[in-house]
């Protein structure tokens, strides 16, 4: 039962992540590929550390899965924004 | 086969299987990387591929039951913001 | 089926592996191809992962996603076109292909005979049988700092030359801009996320994956991030503090062998009972000096004021023996 | 458990050879470096490849603890070829 729950949370996690990927190959320009790479970063990589955390019995490595999860989600915010943020100057200079 | 926290073949199948699909996701990640056009679009593919690994580091730490994994994935995620902070630096005063 | 879901992903690891280096090899722009080399380096860490290498997939994840990436992604600043040109001629490359392909069949064959003869004594059990003795219960760091620590302590030598050959040929690099308010308030908060993870890592290493080089290669690039958001900060090193960090790793290293050469005849021969406490303090001298030598490595050069100190220090002594 | 060592011994053959013609068809430093560092983590995953054992079975530490040393020195040996590639750039600029 519990196994099934884990297995549920990683594969809804693994649609975001296919669906972000695809996003990132699709999807017409730099600013719309990083809206779709958030998906799998943000929700994806949420759903597979929950997934994680039910099968992994020791509470301190279900600590550091929390932090890692927490870290990612600050880290791609911060990062989609400087590199966002360096293509808008790159092309102003081009202007 | 498996011992511990992947006690039952089904999961270890399923996990597997996870595994594989996250596997692919990069894949698709990094054809943006090859055709890129901009270094923005690479680098949104190299983020993507920080963001995969971490879940595959995730699943490998319960598949091999290696809690190490662990710490490798906290070091990634810790530092995925770096290399993102040393490309958009390096490039904006380039001219 | 679970065999055959591993080899499914054991083939695609491999076969991505080997279209990434291709890529990175073959492209003609520095810069695509030091992106694609990150991305390698993240991919290495997941396939040493796959290995049941856990000690090398944290070096590989410290280095590829922070400390190779700056490193590159700064000396590419030092060479003015990003398009690089391949002039050899057709014979030449010819003969190179040819070469490299008669390599890799007689390696490939080597390894294949190698691999299918019986299997021969492996030092592992060797490695296994003697770790109660080493003071650390992580097989890795147990013949890192003890069984071949001449080694360890070679490569430290090793890294302490390329870093003077470093500081002897350059200045450091100018300064790049100042960055945004953004990248500075994450900076304030992940660079002491960075040196705590570093400190884990020294203090997990003598039980379990880790120790000084993942230790202070995280070290180095919480100092390299700070580099980044703050530029103004490449002024204020203390350049005394900065020569004693670089050297304290061999300095401590060689002082510990002296000294336990004083009671057990040989050198670098630790006494079991403190081996634990002679490797903890070599391995946190080991990870100052190796995060001071990546920092500096990073800036390409003598930070300002390097030979200043010299000849203050110089003038010091003078001074100090008129009197 | 055979079949894993060769696969994986094999590409980092693979990563050698790819690695050792970009180095020897390149002129310019950075694309040289980046080709060696190729080759180089080729060496590495062969002698990995060789100390894995199987899922169930702990792998040899000390291809290891080799490696590791290796991925120091190879660190530290880019950026020296990196600051004396920087020192020549600045030489012909006189």
């Amino acid at each position: 039962m519990i196994d099934t729950l884990a297995i549920l949370a990683i594969f809804s996690g693994l649609f975001f992540f296919l669906s972000g990927s695809i996003g990132l190959l699709r999807l017409p320009d730099l600013f719309t590929r990083l809206h779709a790479l958030a998906k799998a970063d943000n929700v994806g990589l949420a759903l597979v550390a929950l997934g994680v955390i039910i099968l992994e019995p020791a509470v301190i490595n279900d600590i550091k899965i929390v932090i890692i999860w927490l870290l990612v989600m600050a880290a791609s915010a911060i990062s989609s924004h400087l590199v966002a943020r360096h293509a808008l100057r790159e092309n102003r200079k081009d202007d | 086969m498996m011992t511990g926290g992947a006690s039952t073949s089904i999961l270890t199948i399923a996990l597997l299987i996870a595994l594989n699909l996250l596997l692919l996701s990069l894949l698709i990640g990094l054809f943006r990387a090859w055709l890129g056009p901009s270094v923005e679009d690479r680098f949104s593919a190299v983020l993507l591929m920080g963001t995969g690994g971490v879940a595959m580091l995730l699943i490998l730490a319960i598949l091999l039951q290696i809690t190490a994994l662990y710490d490798v994935a906290l070091v990634l995620a810790l530092l995925a913001v770096v290399g993102t902070v040393a490309l958009t630096q390096s490039e904006s005063n380039h001219d | 089926m679970i065999e055959l879901l591993w080899s499914i992903f054991d083939i695609t690891l491999v076969l991505l592996l080997l279209a990434l280096a291709w890529t990175t090899c073959s492209t003609q722009d520095v810069k695509r191809a030091v992106t694609l080399f990150i991305a390698m380096g993240l991919l290495l860490a997941i396939v040493w992962a796959r290995l049941k290498a856990p000690d090398l997939a944290l070096a590989e994840a410290v280095i590829g996603a922070g400390i190779s990436g700056a490193l590159l992604l700064s000396a590419i600043r030092d060479y003015p076109s990003t398009t690089m040109v391949s002039h050899r001629s057709r014979l030449i490359e010819g003969i190179i292909n040819s070469l490299t392909l008669a390599l890799v069949i007689l390696m490939s064959w080597a390894v294949w005979h190698g691999l299918n003869m019986s299997d021969g004594v492996r030092l592992s059990a060797q490695v296994i049988s003697q770790l109660p003795v080493s003071g650390v219960s992580n097989p890795v760091t147990a013949v890192l700092l003890n069984f071949r620590a001449y080694d360890t302590l070679l490569e430290l030598a090793v890294v302490l030359t390329a870093v003077l050959t470093v500081l002897t040929l350059n200045e450091k690099r100018t300064d790049y801009q100042v960055s945004s308010h953004l990248l500075q308030g994450m900076t304030r908060w992940l660079v002491p996320l960075l040196v705590v993870t570093s400190g884990y890592l020294l203090w997990v290493g003598a039980h379990a994956p880790g120790g000084a080089f993942q230790a202070g290669a995280m070290l180095a690039a919480a100092m390299i991030l700070l580099q980044l958001a703050y530029p103004s900060m490449r002024q204020e090193f203390n350049l005394y503090l900065l020569r004693i960090l670089l050297v304290i790793g061999i300095f401590t290293f060689v002082l510990v062998g002296l000294w336990m050469m004083s009671l057990n005849d040989d050198f670098l021969a630790f006494t079991p009972a403190w081996a634990g406490t002679l490797i903890l303090i070599i391995e946190t001298a080991a990870t100052l000096s190796i995060a001071t030598a990546l920092t500096l490595a990073y800036l390409g050069g003598r930070p300002m004021g390097w030979e200043d100190t010299n000849r203050t220090n110089r003038s010091i002594a003078e001074n100090g023996g008129a009197e | 458990m055979i079949s894993e060592q060769l696969l994986y011994s094999l590409a980092g053959i693979g990563l050698f050879g790819i690695g050792l013609r970009a180095t020897l068809l390149h002129h310019m430093l950075l694309p040289r470096l980046l080709a060696l560092n190729v080759c180089g983590a080729g060496v590495f995953l062969i002698f990995i490849a060789i100390a894995y054992g199987g899922i169930e079975i702990m792998a040899d530490p000390l291809p290891h603890a080799l490696v590791l040393t290796g991925i120091v020195v190879a660190v530290s040996a880019t950026a020296m070829a990196l600051a004396l590639g920087r020192r020549l750039e600045a030489l012909n600029d006189e």
